[in-house]
């Protein structure tokens, strides 16, 4: 549908400009408002594919929590309008941001994006249809005879299901590193005065 | 049990709203104003006043400009001055009411208005005439001899000369200080 | 592991909500927890001492009605003792119990504002204010029926009291008494007990008796630390020896307790009204007095007062002539400033203003 | 004649009012411009109703404290004062708009823009009435959290954009206060989402058989104060502490920029009253007449609005490490309370469809009232003795008859 891609364009060239922005701004303070633009237009990207929820989780965790904690910490550092001088973690930090990106892209090109054959869906269950659908755009979404609410409402339920079953590990080591973070927090924060 | 008092503290609000409001809408509604009042304009009776500037010397500001000269009867000894300049700066005025309390004669007595708001400061300063056509609504303030005769400026007649001394007013036509003004003022006499 | 931090300086004052006038302290915060206080005085000087050195006796009454304008009965009780004791004359009874019954007023309405402006400081939205307000104002028609002025009131005289109260005023304080009765049990209510109040000032900014006395504060902040010190029963001046009243003593000095003790001395202070309208007698109010006094040269006089926020004290010499040649103000709120340090540092910035407002600080009567 | 015809499963398939002017317009116009101008239509009415709101509830706030101050509050324009916002709101764009020297001049600007922009966004998806919402959400619930988070960053970038010192304390309290009582709220409003089994907004009014203020007494409570945190006001208005911090974050704002946040604040206020309505007074359900629901709405919002209002009135603020206490050791045990017992009673007492009847949700809102209670006491029992703890108060103080005429106290130590 036009509109849905023009409103696809405008996000992604958002997200983009945003993020290049967030390298390249000088002004930490700025950079970080900039990185809470892109992760709104990441948002964005979600309600196109119909995942409300996902969307909605996504501005409340990130918009709402971790970029305030990186405008916290930015606040917390010296010389904000400067922004950091180059030093000597740069090679390392070029290093590992290569190595994702290569990592990021071997993985889209690798996964089988089109698995919406059709065949053999009917006698799977709801999520594994939903899953099998990918990303649901209106066509494929009619061609699987569902609806974007059933989408929405089978993807919450999806991701609950997922999480709690088959990612439960990583899910949980998750959990664990930020209990960890959270009293390795506590035990900096009282470490002073009192 | 713990929140009890702030559950009375939302008790004591809440009758509050209750209540009629204390407020008193200040253009359409007026407090009452107590006869003591002291207030802005002042009331002044040139006929009282002798010009002895006792008001200007006990001003602690200093504010009250007097300004006489010879009367044609001078050469009467004890007449009085003729009253050239008796301006106030209210700017300045901080209705003490000590010029009140100084004059001799009861020619000086505070005003019960209050709305003296001007645009400029110039404006601020009473000046003789204004003194001389204000209405006279003294405030009792320092003068028992109005509080003894109930008199409440806000709502009273004004006050004329002859009413508002400690003495009758023909003492101080004929007595006061030695003052002679026969026949000046036939009116007066009758 | 420490995590380092840097302090940040911030002038509290002299344009802020809540420094009563313009006070200016210079605190320097680490996070919000203060480290060092700075007070910075000075920005309402008028030189009111200077001024009385060129004005007559009766005059300088008008210049401290100006000093604490929130309790001019009071400043005028003191600057007249001071300047009686210097003539050697005294006051007929009658005019010695109108000074108390209206110093005592006076006293409720100051404390009235100590406590709603304590109390708004916590940051209640003006309510506890307004109420106390309400109250206050009818004190303050009560002022105007007795001398025609609300806040710079100039009633008390050398030798008395300006003027007698009108007849209408008896009734009226009768009034006021009643309905006030009412109105202090239902500001009781709102505030003695509430739990937030209590949590956030129970405990905060204690002030030790021996450092109150050795800062020689004075007045419901020393009172709060558990001295037990009040002119009116030390060294009774008008009609306090006749009158019988409590003095409540704080426990631990802290905000609850200067907030607690302002509350019951309003307790006290009707108390003393009541038995003033008891025993007053008909009588003059005022010496007959020339308008112009002089004191006899060399002479020198101490007038003091148990004013709302302290001991407040003239000191007049005279050099014959019909100004006093020094007159030196022992101004209650400036002294009772010098605890400033102490009460501040170490607690925080939310702390901080609690504190400035449980001292009660007048910077009328701080800079004079 | 090609009509356009919108999706019904698509976001705004839902509101009748965008189709019809999706479809209207769609007579003449191309289809895309047809949803520009229906999304136009739709975006004018949420805006004025809200700031109308916002202005409305300024007036109302104002009266009614003056009346609880036992004053009349403004009263001099229009009858009753009440064009007293367009007032305000006149003077305000008059001033001048005043940057301060070394802000951030993008990012103090952007702020009031965001904090209005997050406030309309998330005031669509309330019903006000019948099928009567902007747009459904089916996560309703959830988007409102979290584009008011946005208003957390908004926040943050006035007081460090402001260059001003009280500004920044205020970003910093509020930013604490914000994410901390994100917390609790969230977890109270799990627990409806749990009855209601759906976290629309209208299908949690129609869920509300019985009203989950009483079904859920606790998570009621939470939420209330949880929001009155959310919107800076007393007893959590730390972050705007007039007495300690000027105005906190917005403390250099001025003339357009101010009217606007001030729309936001009060605006804030009236969302979330309507979702108090939503949520816990059963929205637009009331006795009589389905069509009569956007009164039972403006009235259940009123109640709300009222609630704060006369918190506001009453209490003193709390100190910002006690706002955390509060948060952290009573809000939050009571909102997992709350949700526990919710589960439980839910999976105990729903039939094999899932489906809770009239009769279970009054059981549940009796054993909920016995647990909130209950647990209200104990928590609070024991913050108290927190609090008693952490001070080092002695005795309460006394009367002592005076007289004595020595100092009782040895001097010395100083």
């Amino acid at each position: 549908m036009w509109f849905e891609d023009a409103v696809f364009w405008i996000l992604a060239v958002v997200a983009i400009a945003g993020s290049v922005g967030v390298v390249l701004v000088r002004d930490l303070f700025r950079a970080s408002l900039l990185l809470s633009l892109v992760f709104i237009a990441v948002g964005g990207f979600f309600i196109l594919m119909n995942a409300e929820f996902l969307a909605v989780v996504q501005v409340l965790i990130y918009v709402g929590a971790i970029a305030v904690l990186f405008i916290f910490a930015v606040m917390l550092t010296r010389d904000v309008q400067r922004g950091n001088t180059p030093n000597r973690l740069q090679v390392p930090a070029a290093f590992i941001a290569t190595l994702l990106l290569v990592m990021m892209v071997a993985t889209v090109v690798t996964t089988d994006w089109t698995t919406l054959a059709g065949a053999g869906l009917e006698n799977k269950s709801r999520v594994a249809q939903i899953q099998a659908v990918g990303i649901p755009d209106a066509a494929r979404l009619t061609a699987a005879g569902l609806t974007a609410d059933e989408v929405t409402d089978v993807q919450t339920g999806g991701l609950a299901d997922l999480l709690i079953g088959e990612f439960v590990l990583p899910f949980e080591a998750v959990s664990l590193l930020l209990l960890a973070a959270a009293i390795g927090g506590l035990a900096l924060a009282r470490g002073r005065g009192r | 049990m713990y929140g009890l008092e702030m559950a009375k503290g939302l008790l004591v609000t809440l009758t509050n709203l209750m209540r009629k409001p204390f407020t008193v809408a200040y253009p359409e509604q007026r407090v009452r104003q107590h006869p003591r009042f002291r207030g802005e304009e002042f009331t002044w009776y040139e006929e009282r006043c002798t010009g002895c500037a006792s008001c200007a010397k006990y001003c602690p500001l200093g504010i009250i400009k007097i300004v006489t000269s010879p009367s044609e009867t001078a050469p009467l000894q004890g007449d009085k001055y003729l009253l050239e300049t008796f301006d106030i700066e209210l700017q300045r005025c901080m209705f003490c009411g000590l010029c009140v309390e100084a004059c001799p004669y009861d020619a000086l007595f505070m005003g019960s208005g209050f709305e003296e708001g001007q645009y400029r400061r110039t404006d601020l300063v009473i000046s003789i005439d204004r003194l001389r056509q204000a209405d006279k609504n003294p405030s009792t303030w320092f003068r028992p001899q109005l509080e003894s005769m109930d008199y409440r400026p806000g709502t009273s007649r004004p006050l004329g000369w002859r009413d508002v001394g400690r003495e009758g007013w023909r003492w101080h036509q004929r007595e006061k200080a030695g003052m002679r003004l026969q026949g000046r003022n036939a009116e007066d006499d009758a | 592991m420490t995590i380092r931090t840097e302090p940040m300086t911030v002038n509290v004052g002299p344009q802020h909500p809540s420094t009563h006038g313009v006070f200016r302290v210079r605190i320097t915060f680490d996070g919000e927890d203060i480290v060092e206080v700075e007070p910075v005085l000075g920005y309402l000087h008028r030189g009111t001492e200077k001024l009385a050195e060129e004005r007559n006796y009766v005059q300088i009454v008008t210049l401290t009605d100006r000093l604490d304008y929130t309790s001019s009965m009071i400043n005028n009780q003191a600057y007249c003792l001071a300047v009686e004791q210097l003539l050697g004359i005294e006051p007929p009874p009658r005019a010695k119990y109108l000074r108390t019954l209206t110093a005592e007023l006076q006293r409720i309405a100051s404390h009235l504002i100590a406590v709603g402006f304590f109390v708004q400081e916590l940051g209640a939205f003006g309510t506890p204010l307004m109420y106390t307000f309400r109250s206050r104002e009818r004190i303050l028609d009560l002022f105007e029926m007795l001398c025609g002025a609300r806040i710079t009131v100039s009633y008390m005289r050398p030798g008395g009291v300006f003027a007698d109260a009108p007849d209408d005023f008896w009734p009226a304080l009768d009034q006021f008494l009643n309905d006030f009765e009412g109105e202090l049990a239902e500001l009781e209510d709102l505030l003695l007990n509430n739990e937030i109040l209590m949590v956030r000032t129970r405990g905060v900014s204690p002030l030790p008796p021996d450092v109150a006395i050795n800062c020689s504060v004075s007045g419901p902040v020393l009172r709060a630390s558990g001295v037990n010190w009040d002119w009116r029963k030390m060294a009774p001046y008008d009609a306090y020896d006749q009158v019988d009243f409590d003095v409540p003593i704080g426990s631990s000095g802290d905000n609850y307790d200067r907030f607690w003790v302002r509350v019951q001395e309003v307790r006290q202070s009707l108390r003393i009204v009541r038995q003033c309208i008891e025993q007053i007698e008909p009588g003059p109010a005022r010496l007959e007095l020339p308008l112009v006094l002089r004191a006899a040269p060399g002479a020198e006089a101490y007038g003091r007062v148990e004013a709302s926020k302290g001991e407040l004290g003239f000191f007049l010499v005279s050099d014959g002539g019909i100004s006093p040649y020094r007159c030196k103000i022992r101004s209650p709120s400036l002294i009772n400033l010098t605890i400033t340090e102490h009460l501040l540092i170490g607690w925080k910035l939310a702390d901080m203003i609690v504190s400035l407002g449980s001292v009660d600080i007048n910077m009328g009567e701080v800079d004079r | 004649m090609n009509a356009c015809v919108l999706n019904p499963h698509s976001i705004l398939g839902g509101n009748h009012l965008f189709r019809f002017i999706y479809e209207g317009v769609g007579q003449m116009l191309p289809c895309w411009m047809a949803y520009v101008v229906a999304g136009a239509a739709i975006m004018l009415i949420l805006i004025n109703a809200v700031l109308l709101g916002a202005a409305i509830v300024s007036w109302g706030e104002r009266r009614l404290l003056g009346r609880f101050q036992n004053r009349v509050g403004p009263n001099r324009w229009g009858p009753f004062g009440a064009l007293q916002p367009i007032a305000d709101l006149t003077k305000l764009l008059t001033k001048e708009d005043i940057v301060p020297y070394g802000a951030d001049r993008i990012a103090f600007t952007i702020v009031p823009v965001l904090m209005v922009a997050s406030l309309l966004v998330g005031a669509a998806v309330i019903p006000f009435a019948k099928d009567v919402a902007l747009v459904d959400l089916n996560v309703g619930v959830l988007f409102i959290l979290a584009v008011s988070s946005l208003t957390t960053i908004a926040i943050f970038t006035a007081g460090w954009a402001s260059n001003n010192r009280y500004a920044l304390f205020g970003a910093g309290r509020a930013v604490a206060v914000l994410l901390s009582y994100e917390v609790p709220v969230v977890l109270s409003v799990l627990g409806v989402v749990l009855v209601a089994g759906s976290m629309s907004l209208g299908d949690i009014v129609v869920a509300q058989a019985v009203p989950f203020f009483l079904v859920q007494p606790l998570a009621f409570f939470v939420f209330v104060a949880g929001m009155s945190a959310e919107l800076n006001r007393t007893p959590f208005d730390v972050a705007e502490a007039e007495s300690e911090i000027i105005a906190g974050y917005h403390t250099e704002y001025s003339g357009i920029k101010f009217a606007l946040i001030q729309a936001a604040e009060f605006g804030g206020a009236l969302v979330v009253s309507g979702l108090i309505a939503t949520l816990f007074l059963a929205g637009w359900a009331g006795p009589v007449a389905d069509w009569l629901g956007w009164l039972w709405f403006l009235i259940k919002t009123f109640i709300g609005i009222f609630l704060f209002v006369w918190i506001r009135s009453t209490y003193p603020r709390l100190r910002l490490d006690q706002i955390m206490a509060v948060c952290w050791k009573f809000l939050m045990p009571l909102s997992i309370i709350n949700l526990i017992a919710v589960t439980l009673e839910v999976f105990f007492l729903r039939d094999a469809h899932g489906v809770l009847t009239t009769a279970d949700l009054w059981i549940m809102a009796g054993i909920n009232i016995v647990i909130a209670a209950v647990s209200i006491a104990v928590f609070g029992q024991l913050i108290r003795q927190q609090v008693r703890n952490s001070s080092q108060t002695a005795p309460a103080s006394r009367l002592v008859v005076s007289g004595v005429s020595t100092i009782e106290v040895s001097q010395g130590q100083g």
